[in-house]
This record gives structure tokens, sequence and C-alpha cells, in this order.
């Protein structure tokens, strides 16, 4: 798993490097891609009850993926493609509380979860910045519906997790 | 449909022949039968049917749980329902040791005077329609219902009031009650010299009434007479003071007597009671207000009540006389038996049966209301 | 008051010295004496002649078929000590045959005639056993036990089906009368 | 008053004073409408928001003038105590008694103060009306006799149940409860109106009506075998069943509910345990099916099934991996709410019928599913959620961070665990009560205090707990700090926790009412504590069933999928309990009877098909 977190925090860096809103769209496509290759990748590997639970997680990467590919080929975006954005400035605050784990081999439902949450909340937060320090217009539009996007997904995360680890309590 | 006692004995003599009172006849207080055999006006003989209002109330009552029962018992009587409820929750509080708490005893008094003043205006009005007499009946019928008012506003209901539950009472007084009724009793006072002057003071009632329908003390005492028609033969006896329930034995009240033993002298004893129950709610009403507390005492779900096992035999005095329960308990949820001793069993049969040999055609129907008799209390 | 206390321990003393006689002071006024049945009449006698119970308030009939017996209770006053006596005695259920009281308490003819015919008890010397208040009833006589009133009427009446208009909608709906009262009475369980 | 003497003859002429009155107004009474008097009983209203379609009415009616009618479109919740019925009165059999406004539950009945009803139709129909609140003939008309405290007949309050005091408990495992003597057994039963909310709220369906009437009667055994008819796990249930037929209750609605719980418990601890064997053992089937059934589990919904399929005549061997039967009845479930000897007579009712428990046999490791599936007819899991959850907040995986399922299982097992001199206890269920109050007992022994904190995500209204364990934990010294997020485990030099540091949680609940929890930054506590206990929630270790038949069965979202007689996708397996219904102990016996229903079926339509 380690090879992940380096991945993210190679792709971090190089976010916060980014200068054009094309390079930002293409760092973040590939954010979602290894995403879902992670997720695709532990389908075989964690027990069958929890399968469901990276099978969700990695059509929703996909879907992410997705979203990316065909906004790289919208016109009005094509136009902007090249202009300046400000280096976002990002809040880890929910990784304080919670750390992204070191999945293993066998991750458990909570682990997983636990890591997607984390994952979630970093990209809301990051593009929640890039939209905050980029001039209103369609740009900045653009980034506030990603962060929302990235928002809810985390929000049925984190519902999710409540109810699996706190509920059921006797 | 030929009632099976109605065989005569034996070919009747060609100058006898038989009429029929009843069952429907205005001179009795419900649907009953009274067969005389006359010899020109004279009665000769007078044979009691009853049956008419027969339900079945003591055998209903064996397969209904305790609480259940309470809407049977006014129905026993109508036209004086209060002492039925009462005496069936006085049976039912002695099984079970129940303390009524004081104030629900005053509340009983109370429901249980107006109530004789009401079957008593009934009575005394009916009486006179029996001599021909309307006016007294009108004027009886109209007062009676301002009480009837009252019970209202007390118990939810005009006539059965269900207002008693074995423990005490359902509701307290309602606010400003004391005053309504203390109006109410003072107006009844207040008409009472006019009932003397249209019935006592009048002599058409006084003929019609005097000498008939006689009995002596001996024979009181001997058939069971009991209430104001005992009293009326000179006997001062009254279950309220003699066998005392409830706060009787707290209160100051006379009890009425005349010597004459007929008719008249009945009706007269019934309108001195009208006096002494205004007296006793004066009494009651004054001290209502001292009296604070509960209006009953805990008592069980009325879905699982097992009275305990045993038998009580409870007199009360009725404006009809003496009024008991015989219930017996086997110790579950519904009696094992009750036995309604009406006064007017007496009063009705054997009583009636005996008067009306000798006397007069006409005379037959005001024995009949001069003795108060009240065939739902005989068929139950 | 002093003759109605003498006379009333005089009973006393009379009542504890006769044999297969039980007897129990509820209360002042209340007394409860158990009697064999051929007894019965002479302990009315004795109340009523030289104990001063001259009214016959009620005779009670209880019906205690597991026992085998009607229970007779008569209850006697007296005016002068204020008490009242329940005397209780016990006769076989079959035949059902016990000795009228009549020459000793005339009321008793009305009551005796009523448990005649609810309970089906014949009392010899009776002035009148015929029928009183169930003059045209030709089934058993109803008060004993083994009588069901209930399933007398079910089996000759009929409950009435209801169809009123509101009924009619709800069970297009759906719905409709789902317990009827002879399912649910309590008193039946 | 005036004197009337006995001889005046009277005269013809005092008649005549009366002519007065021709003067006057004339007695009679008007016929306007008016209303009756403020308590008068006239027709019905009932308050179809609160009535509850109980039937009470019904039952107490003299006169059997109520029937109920179901009315499509009302509320219908059997957990709630709701049923869509409505009482519908024949005016024909009415008496206007108003026994039933007396003894209505709810207090949705009353009688209004209008006097007439006249029939409209030709059919006595007009007479058989459905009131609702506005009346029967859509005039309005105030309520005249209605609920009141002077004539309310519902025994609200419930019959106190004497308990250990706190300072007689805090030391010791003893029972707190010490559950009701006969009088008082008697007199609680009797506040029962048989209306049977309950027996439709409860998971497995209960009698209870029947044997609360017969411990009214006192007749004890006529109430035990009306528990055992739909419940083994009698003492168990009898004093840590969740007792949702005390929500349901329709007394419950105004006043206090039955306790039908301890109503239970007074049956099976007044009769003897021989007798309750033989009356548990009535009805069984005498010739062996020659069926045999394994049982991997020996909890309430494993041992259920097993009572279930043995009174059938079916040979039942049940495989248990610790040393005692009763799953987390006995292995989480602390003795002073459920002494041991209690739990181990409802085991010995039901092995008295030839079950056999086979313990310290871990499935899977001593013996595997596949040669469960090959020696037997059938096969039932029942494992039970025995996996402790943790927070995984920071510092989680310390030294001196525990789950409270580990410990609550050391202690019922007589293993020590280490006792804190300050514990924190993360959760809100009664697990973390449990731990809570066995840490209380084991303090007081040794250190003489009790010092403890207990934090839950819930704000107090919604901890999963029951209020009366609440209640007791407060009494017993537990500090309770609700709506409390729990954030990081806090450690010395040594990586030893040393308290835990929480955020206030704002709300707990999102819009569709799912668990989300947000956080007040601004509001933050540590609470010092040498040991902290995370209490928050449990999972089913299934690892017991091999790789090759986890990828072989069905899951649902984490749980094994079984269909509604419990089937799981292998025709061979069932599955039971709180591994697929979540933690309740009737729950899981009702899981019980439904698993052996089924298996006992398809035993029966195999044999017929062999």
């Amino acid at each position: 798993m380690s090879s992940m977190q380096e991945g993210e925090s190679a792709s971090y860096a190089k976010i916060k490097s980014m200068t054009t809103l094309k390079d930002v769209l293409a760092v973040a496509t590939s954010f979602e891609e290894s995403a879902r290759d992670f997720y695709t990748d532990l389908i075989p590997k964690v027990s069958k009850r929890f399968r469901w639970l990276v099978e969700e997680l990695a059509q929703e990467e996909q879907g992410h993926y997705d979203l990316f590919t065909s906004l790289a080929a919208r016109d009005d975006v094509e136009d902007a493609i090249q202009a300046e954005i400000e280096r976002p400035v990002t809040d880890g605050k929910f990784a304080d509380a919670v750390m992204t784990p070191d999945l293993g081999e066998q991750p458990d439902d909570q682990a997983v979860l636990q890591y997607a949450m984390g994952r979630e909340h970093l990209a809301m937060t990051h593009y929640r910045s890039l939209a905050d320090s980029t001039a209103p217009g369609p740009i900045k539009e653009l980034f506030e519906y990603l962060a929302n996007e990235e928002a809810k997904h985390k929000e049925e995360l984190e519902k999710l997790y409540y109810e699996t680890v706190h509920a059921g309590g006797v | 449909m030929r009632p099976e006692n109605y065989e005569t004995q034996r070919q009747p003599p060609s100058h006898e022949y038989e009429l029929n009172i009843g069952p429907n006849h205005p001179g009795i207080e419900g649907n009953y039968a009274f067969k005389l055999r006359l010899h020109g006006d004279e009665v000769i003989e007078g044979r009691a049917d009853a049956g008419y209002l027969h339900r079945g109330f003591e055998k209903l009552m064996e397969g209904r749980l305790w609480i259940q029962n309470l809407a049977i018992t006014p129905r026993i009587c109508v036209p004086d329902p209060v002492p039925m409820e009462i005496s069936y929750c006085l049976a039912v509080e002695d099984l079970c040791g129940l303390e009524v708490p004081e104030r629900a005893k005053w509340l009983r008094v109370l429901q249980a005077e107006l109530s004789r003043l009401a079957a008593h205006l009934f009575t005394f009005g009916g009486h006179a329609a029996t001599t021909g007499m309307y006016t007294p009946m009108f004027w009886g019928m109209a007062d009676r219902d301002l009480i009837l008012d009252l019970f209202e506003e007390l118990c939810g209901g005009r006539v059965y009031h269900i207002y008693n539950i074995p423990g005490g009472v359902r509701r307290d007084m309602p606010p400003g009650f004391i005053e309504r009724v203390s109006n109410t009793i003072d107006y009844l006072e207040s008409r009472l010299p006019d009932y003397d002057n249209l019935m006592f003071r009048n002599r058409v009632f006084v003929k019609r009434a005097r000498g008939v329908g006689v009995i002596s003390q001996q024979h009181a005492l001997d058939w069971a007479v009991t209430g104001p028609n005992l009293r009326a033969t000179g006997l001062a006896f009254d279950v309220r003071r003699d066998d005392p329930y409830l706060v009787y034995d707290q209160l100051d009240f006379d009890i009425v007597t005349e010597d004459a033993g007929d008719a008249w002298a009945r009706a007269l004893v019934r309108r001195k009671e009208l006096f002494e129950s205004i007296k006793i709610i004066r009494q009651v009403l004054a001290k209502l207000p001292e009296i604070e507390g509960p209006i009953r005492c805990p008592i069980p779900n009325p879905l699982a009540w097992n009275v305990p096992a045993g038998s009580t035999y409870v007199r009360m005095e009725s404006s009809k006389g003496e009024l008991a329960w015989y219930v017996v308990s086997n110790g579950g949820e519904k009696p094992y038996r009750t036995h309604v001793r009406g006064p007017s069993q007496m009063h009705a049969v054997q009583v009636l049966e005996k008067l009306s040999v000798g006397c007069r055609i006409e005379d037959v129907a005001q024995i009949m209301f001069s003795l108060d008799a009240c065939p739902p209390e005989v068929d139950r | 008051m002093t003759k109605g206390k003498e006379l009333s321990t005089w009973l006393d003393k009379v009542l504890s010295e006769l044999e297969g006689i039980e007897f129990r002071r509820k209360s002042s006024r209340r007394l409860r004496v158990d009697v064999a049945a051929d007894a019965l009449p002479a302990l009315l006698e004795l109340l009523r002649g030289r104990a001063s119970y001259v009214h016959l308030s009620a005779i009670s009939c209880v019906d205690w078929p597991d026992d085998g017996a009607f229970e007779l209770v008569y209850h006697v006053w007296s005016y002068e000590l204020q008490s009242l006596v329940s005397a209780h005695t016990r006769i076989p259920r079959e035949p059902g045959v016990y000795i009228s009281v009549y020459d000793i308490y005339t009321p008793a003819a009305f009551f005796e005639r009523d448990i005649h015919e609810m309970f089906g008890v014949y009392f010899e010397g009776s002035p009148d056993m015929s029928k009183f208040i169930l003059t045209e009833w030709d089934g058993p006589p109803p008060m004993r036990k083994d009588f069901d009133s209930e399933a007398w009427v079910n089996d000759h009446f009929d409950w009435q089906d209801y169809n009123p208009e509101w009924l009619k909608e709800i069970v297009a709906q759906g719905g409709g009368i789902a317990i009827r009262p002879d399912e649910q009475r309590f008193s039946r369980k | 008053m005036s004197r009337i003497d006995p001889n005046d003859k009277g005269s013809i002429l005092a008649p005549l004073k009366n002519l007065q009155f021709f003067g006057r107004k004339a007695v009679t009474e008007s016929l306007d409408p008016r209303p009756a008097s403020a308590n008068y009983r006239g027709f019905h209203l009932n308050d179809w928001e609160a009535c509850i379609g109980c039937s009470t009415c019904q039952k107490v009616c003299d006169n059997a003038a109520i029937t109920m009618a179901e009315v499509p479109g009302l509320p219908e919740d059997p957990e709630k105590g709701v049923r869509n019925l409505r009482p519908a009165i024949d005016y024909g059999r009415c008496c206007w008694c108003a026994l039933c406004v007396d003894l209505c539950p709810t207090g949705s009945i009353s009688l209004s103060r209008e006097y007439v009803h006249t029939c409209t139709d030709p059919e006595l129909d007009s007479y058989f009306v459905l009131p609702d609140s506005s009346g029967i003939h859509g005039v309005a008309y105030d309520k005249g006799w209605a609920k009141h405290a002077e004539s309310d007949m519902v025994a609200l309050e419930r019959t106190d149940m004497p308990e250990l005091a706190p300072e007689a408990r805090i030391g010791n495992f003893d029972e707190i409860v010490d559950g009701y003597d006969r009088n008082q057994g008697i007199i609680e039963a009797s506040r029962c109106v048989q209306c049977g909310m309950c027996h439709d709220a409860c998971p497995t369906h209960m009698n209870a009506p029947e044997y609360i009437r017969a411990i009214w009667q006192d007749d004890i055994e006529e109430a035990v075998r009306q528990i055992y008819r739909t419940n083994p796990f009698a003492h168990t249930c009898g004093r840590v069943c969740t007792h949702r037929c005390e929500t349901a209750c329709s007394v419950g609605h105004r006043g206090e509910p039955i306790a039908i719980r301890w109503l239970k418990r007074f049956a099976m601890d007044q009769l003897s345990h021989e007798r309750v064997k033989q009356i548990a053992a009535e009805g069984r089937q005498s010739s062996p099916s020659g069926q045999r059934i394994a049982i991997i589990g020996a909890g309430p919904a494993g041992l259920t099934a097993a009572y279930d399929l043995a009174m059938q005549g079916h040979a039942v061997k049940v495989f248990e991996a610790m040393g005692a039967a009763g799953g987390m009845t006995r292995y989480g479930i602390p003795y002073y709410r459920l002494p041991a000897d209690k739990l181990d007579n409802d085991v010995d009712v039901i092995t008295s019928l030839g079950v056999e428990i086979q313990y310290d046999t871990r499935v899977g490791t001593d013996v595997t599913m596949e040669q469960l599936r090959d020696d037997y007819d059938a096969v039932l899991i029942a494992v039970g959620l025995w996996m402790g959850r943790s927070t995984r907040v920071r510092g989680a995986d310390a030294e001196g961070v525990h789950r409270a399922v580990e410990l609550l299982r050391k202690v019922a097992d007589g293993e020590s665990i280490p006792v804190p001199k300050r514990a924190v206890i993360i959760g809100g269920g009664n697990v973390a009560m449990d731990i809570a109050r066995t840490l209380a007992r084991l303090q007081k022994r040794k250190h003489g205090q009790v010092a403890i904190t207990l934090t839950a995500l819930e704000d107090i209204d919604h901890f999963l707990a029951d209020p009366d364990e609440i209640r007791e934990a407060r009494e017993e010294g537990v500090e309770i700090l609700d709506a409390r997020g729990p954030q990081e485990v806090m450690l010395d030099g040594q990586g030893r926790a040393t308290g835990l540091r929480t955020l206030k949680v704002l709300s707990i609940f999102d819009g569709q009412g799912r668990f989300a929890p947000k956080f007040d930054d601004a509001d933050e506590l540590v609470h010092d504590g040498d040991m902290v206990v995370e209490a928050i929630g449990q999972a089913a270790d299934v690892n017991l069933l091999g790789e090759a038949l986890t990828e072989e069965l069905e899951w649902q979202r984490g749980r094994l999928r079984v269909d509604e007689q419990l089937r799981t996708s292998a025709d061979w397996l069932w599955a039971a309990g709180d591994m697929v219904r979540g933690p309740d102990v009737v729950s899981a016996v009702a899981d019980g009877h439904r698993a052996a229903a089924s298996i006992h079926d398809h035993l029966m339509i195999s044999e017929q098909a062999a």
C-alpha cells in the first residue's frame, strides 16, 4: 500500500506546482484513475463479505474519471485550458483524526472506508481551494461543482462508516 | 300465548266475571297485570301476574364482570334507581373490604335523597291520578324533572345515573352544584303547600283515599310490608336509622309515621318524607364543603378484578321500602349469584292480592299506586 | 335496649348449645347461622317465636352443582334487636325438594314460588307453586348454573349483520369488520 | 311544614287556591335544542389520532355494543402499538354507561353533550355508527363525559420493583433486581387490559397476554406453559430482554407500561426447575425422526432452534467454541443483570430434551464446515457478533486500549483483567453500560472508589442503551458525557494510554435520519484515564466459513444473505441470530424458531422425496 501513499503525495506535489487548468485537470484525472485502479486491484483481495464495498468505490471513481475525461473534451473548458491557476492551500483536518491506514494484504471494511473518506476529503478541500483562488467565471464554477461532488460522496461514505462501525452497540 | 296460570280452576258462577288490569295500565309504574274476579263492582279475588318486565337480570349478572353489572343495577327500579346502584356497590365493597372515602359517602347520600324526592314526586302524582286528579301528576312530573336536571349535572345521566362504582363514586360535584341543589330544594319546599292544598286539604282526595286499602300494623309485620307502607301503619322503622349505612347515623331526620294504614296515610307519609329528604339534603350540602379528599378508593383494573369468596346481605331504605341484595362471590371475576330483594316483591303480589279482596273496582288502581309497587323490581 | 341485650345474649347461648348449628357474628347487626336442613324450620320457629325475628326479609337460593346442592338462605330481621340473622342450609340438588316455611313466615310464599320457578326447587306445603314470571317458558329452570343463557340466545337468535354506508365504503377500500363483539366479549373468556 | 290533621275532612275549596297558577308561567320545558350538561353521557366521540385500536373499549362494553372495524389508510405499526382498528357503536345495544371512556388506555374516547338520535334509514343500520372526533351526526357538540383523573380506571402506575440500593450493589456482582413476590406479581399482572399489543410487537410473538392473565389468576404453571410455547430462553428474556412489548403496551400511552419482562421472570422464578423442565417437554414428538442437525453456536438463536428441532424429534448437536453455553448472554451480559445459574437453567431445559452440546469446539479449526455439511442433514450457523469494533482513532492500538466485548468475556470466564484507577469508555449502548458498570464494581473492590467516564456520540435521548441501564450506571458513580466524538487516545512517553480527547457533537443525524455526526472544533475535552475501552459496535467473525465457502455463499452488504426462512444460498446451510439480524436477544430467539421451522420443513420435504 505504500505505493499508493507515494503516488498520492506525488500527485499532490504536482497539483501544488500546477499553474494551468490543463495541468490541474490532468493530475486530477490521473488521481481518479489511480484510485479506480487501486480499488479494482483490491476486489479479488478482500473477503467476499466486503467486496461490495470496494466494487462500489471502484465504480464511483470510474464515474469521476469519466467526468474528467468528458470535461477535457468540452469546448468552454478547452478555451480556458491555458488559464493561470493559483496554487491551492489544502487543509487535511479530517485526516488529523482518522489516519490513513496501511490497508495491508486483506483490508477490512473499516480500513477501506477510512481510506476512502480521507481521500474524498482531500479531493474536496483541494477543489474548494482551487475554487477560492479562482476569479468568478466558468472555471470557478467548475471547481465548485467538483468540490461539491466530492463533498457529497464523502458525506455518503461517512454515514456508511458510522453505520458500519458505531451502530450496533448493544 | 295463553298464560298457563290463566286457567280458571272451575266454571265461574254466572254472576261473577273476570277483569284484567294491565299489563298496560296507567295505574302502575310499569307493565304488570292484575287479574280480578268480580261480583258486580266488588272484587272477590285478585291475582298478580308478573313477567312482562322480566329481563333475567340476576342471571345476566352472573355472566358479566363485577363492574359491568353497574349498568344493570339502576334498571331494576326505574323510578328510584339510585338505591339499586348504591346497594350493589355496598355489597361488593363489603366482600372486597374496600374502604369508601368519607366524601363519597356523603355524595351517595345526596344522590340517594335526591332520588327519593324524585321517586316520591312520581308516586305522589301517580297516586293522585288514580283518583282522577291529573294536576298533581303533572306537577309531580315537572318538579321531578328539576331533580333529573341535577342528576344530569352530577352523574352525566338523567335516569340511569351509573354514578356509583365499588369504592366510591365516579365524579365529584361540578362547580356551583351545591348552590343549584340548594335553589332547587328551596323551590321544592315552597311547592309543598301547593301539594297539600291540592291533595290533603282536598275533599275529593280525602274522600277517595281514606279507609281504602287498610293495612293493620300486625298485618304489615306478618306480610313483610316495609318502607312508607309500613310507617303508615304507625311503626317507626327505617333502615336508614335502625340498620344504618353510609352516613345516615350522622344525620338528623324524623321517621314519619301515620296510624291509619290506608291509602291516604301512605300518601301522607310520602308527602312528609319529601320534607325529611329536603332536611337531609340541606345537612349534606352544609357538610360537603368540609369534607376534603378523594371520592373513591383505589380499585383494581375492572378487567382483572376477582372479588374474594364470600356472601353478604346488604339492606337499604329505598323510597319504596326495604331493598336488599344477597351477593355471593366464589372468588371469581363475576358474581356467582346476586339476588335482589325489592320491596315491591311483597307489596305488588301478596299484599295487593290481599288488599284487593272486598274492595270496589275503582279503588284497585289507587291501592296499587298507594303501595308504590314497582313491577321491574318484581320481575328483575 | 337492656331487654334487647338480654335477648341477644340469650340467643347466642341457645344457638351455641344447639347441636348441628354453627353460628358466627359478622357484626353487631349481622349473624350467620349454618344449620342442617331438617333443623332449619325449628330454628326459624325459635327465632320468630322466642327471639323476635318476625320479619322475613328474603329467601335466597344459590345453586352449587359441583356440590350437588342448593343453598337456601333465610334472612330474618328483628325490629327489637335490630339484627339480621342469615340462616344458611343446604339441600340435595336432586330431587330438590324442601319444606315450606309458609306457616312460620307468610311472605315465604312469594320467595318459595320464585325459587321454584327459577331453580326448580319444590317446597312442600307452600300455597302456590304455579308459574309467575316465566309463564310461557318451557325450558329448564333458568337460574340453575347448568342453564347457559348466552348459549341459548345464540342458538335461538342470530347476530344481525350490519351494512351501513360507511361500512360499505371501508370494505371497498379493503377494510371492514375486524372483531365482532361476540368474538371479543371479555366476559365469555 | 304545613300541618295536616288526620281528621281534616278536606275542603272542596282548597284546590281552588291553586287557581292563582293561571297567572303564572307554565312549568313545561322548552323543546329548543340545547347542549346537555358538561358531564353528559351522550354519543361517542373518538379522536382517531389518539386511538390505537387496542379494543379495550370492546372488552369492557357491558352490552357487546362495540365492533372493531379495520379502517384502511390509518397507521398500523405493531412496534409502536398502533392498529388501524376503530370502534363502531351499535346504539341499539349501548347503555351509555361510559365504561369504555373510563377504561380507554389512551383517553381517545369520550361522550358528547348531544341528546337526540333518531332512526334515519328504514334499516337499523342508522344505529350502527363509526364515531370520530366530529361525533356521530357531524354536528359539533362539545365533549361531555371524558377521560378524567377521578373516573379513570386504567391503573397507570407500575408496581415498584424492589432492587438493591446503589451502595449495596456496587462492590459485587449480585443480581440487582429482586423480582416481584407473589402479591406484587399478581397486582402488576392485574393492570393488564389484554389488548395483545405486546404480542404483536414482540419479535417472537410471545403469548404475553396469556401468561400475564395466568399470573393474575395465580396459575404459574399455565404462565410458564404459555411462555415456553414461544420462548425457551425464558429466564434470560425475563431478565435482559429488550422488551419491545413494553414500548407497545397500550397502558404505556398515558402511564407506565405493564412490567411484562419482570412478570415473565416472576413466573419463571416461582416454579421449580424440575417442573419447568416437564412443562417445557410437553408435546414433544416421541419417536425420533432419524434426521441429524448441526448447530454452530450455543447462543439464544442456536439453542432456540435446537429446542424446537429436538421437540420435533430430530437429533441435534450444537458446536460451541466456548466452555459454556449461552453465547453473548453469558459472555456479554454481567451477572448482576443475568446470574449464571438462571442462564444455566435455561440451557439445562434445552439439553434435557436430548440436545447435545459439544463445548470448546471451534468450527473452522477443530471441525470444518465441509465435514458438518457431509455428516449432517442440515447445518445452522448462529455465531453472533463477537468482534468488538475499534474507533481506530490515533492511539487506538496503544497499550491500555481495550475492546469491551473482550473484557466482558474474560470477566464472565473468570479471567482477571487489569483494573484501572480511572477508565474512559467510548459508546452509548448497553455493552458500554455493561463494561462501565463491571469496571465500576472491580474498581470499588480493588481501589475502593469508582472513577469512570463514559462518552458517546449520541445525545442522551438517543442512547441505544436501556434507560434503566443509564440510570443505574449513574447511580453507581459512572460519569456519562453525551454527544462527544472520540478524536485521539492520549499517550504517555511509554506509549501507554493516559486519556481520550473528544469533540462536542453538534448533530448526529442528517435529514434522512442517517448517522452523520457534525463536530464543534472549539469544544474540545481531554478525559483522563489509564484505560480506554471501546464499546461502539460489533461484527461477526465468519472466518470459520473458510475461503471456499465464503466465496460460494451470497452476501448482502457485509452480512450473509438469507431469505425470509433464514436459508443461505447453500441448500444445506441456514444462518440466524445477531450475525444476520443485529444484536438483540429476543430477536435471536425469534430467528431460532424461524430457522428451526424452515429446517424442519426442508427435512420433511426431502424425506418425502426420498
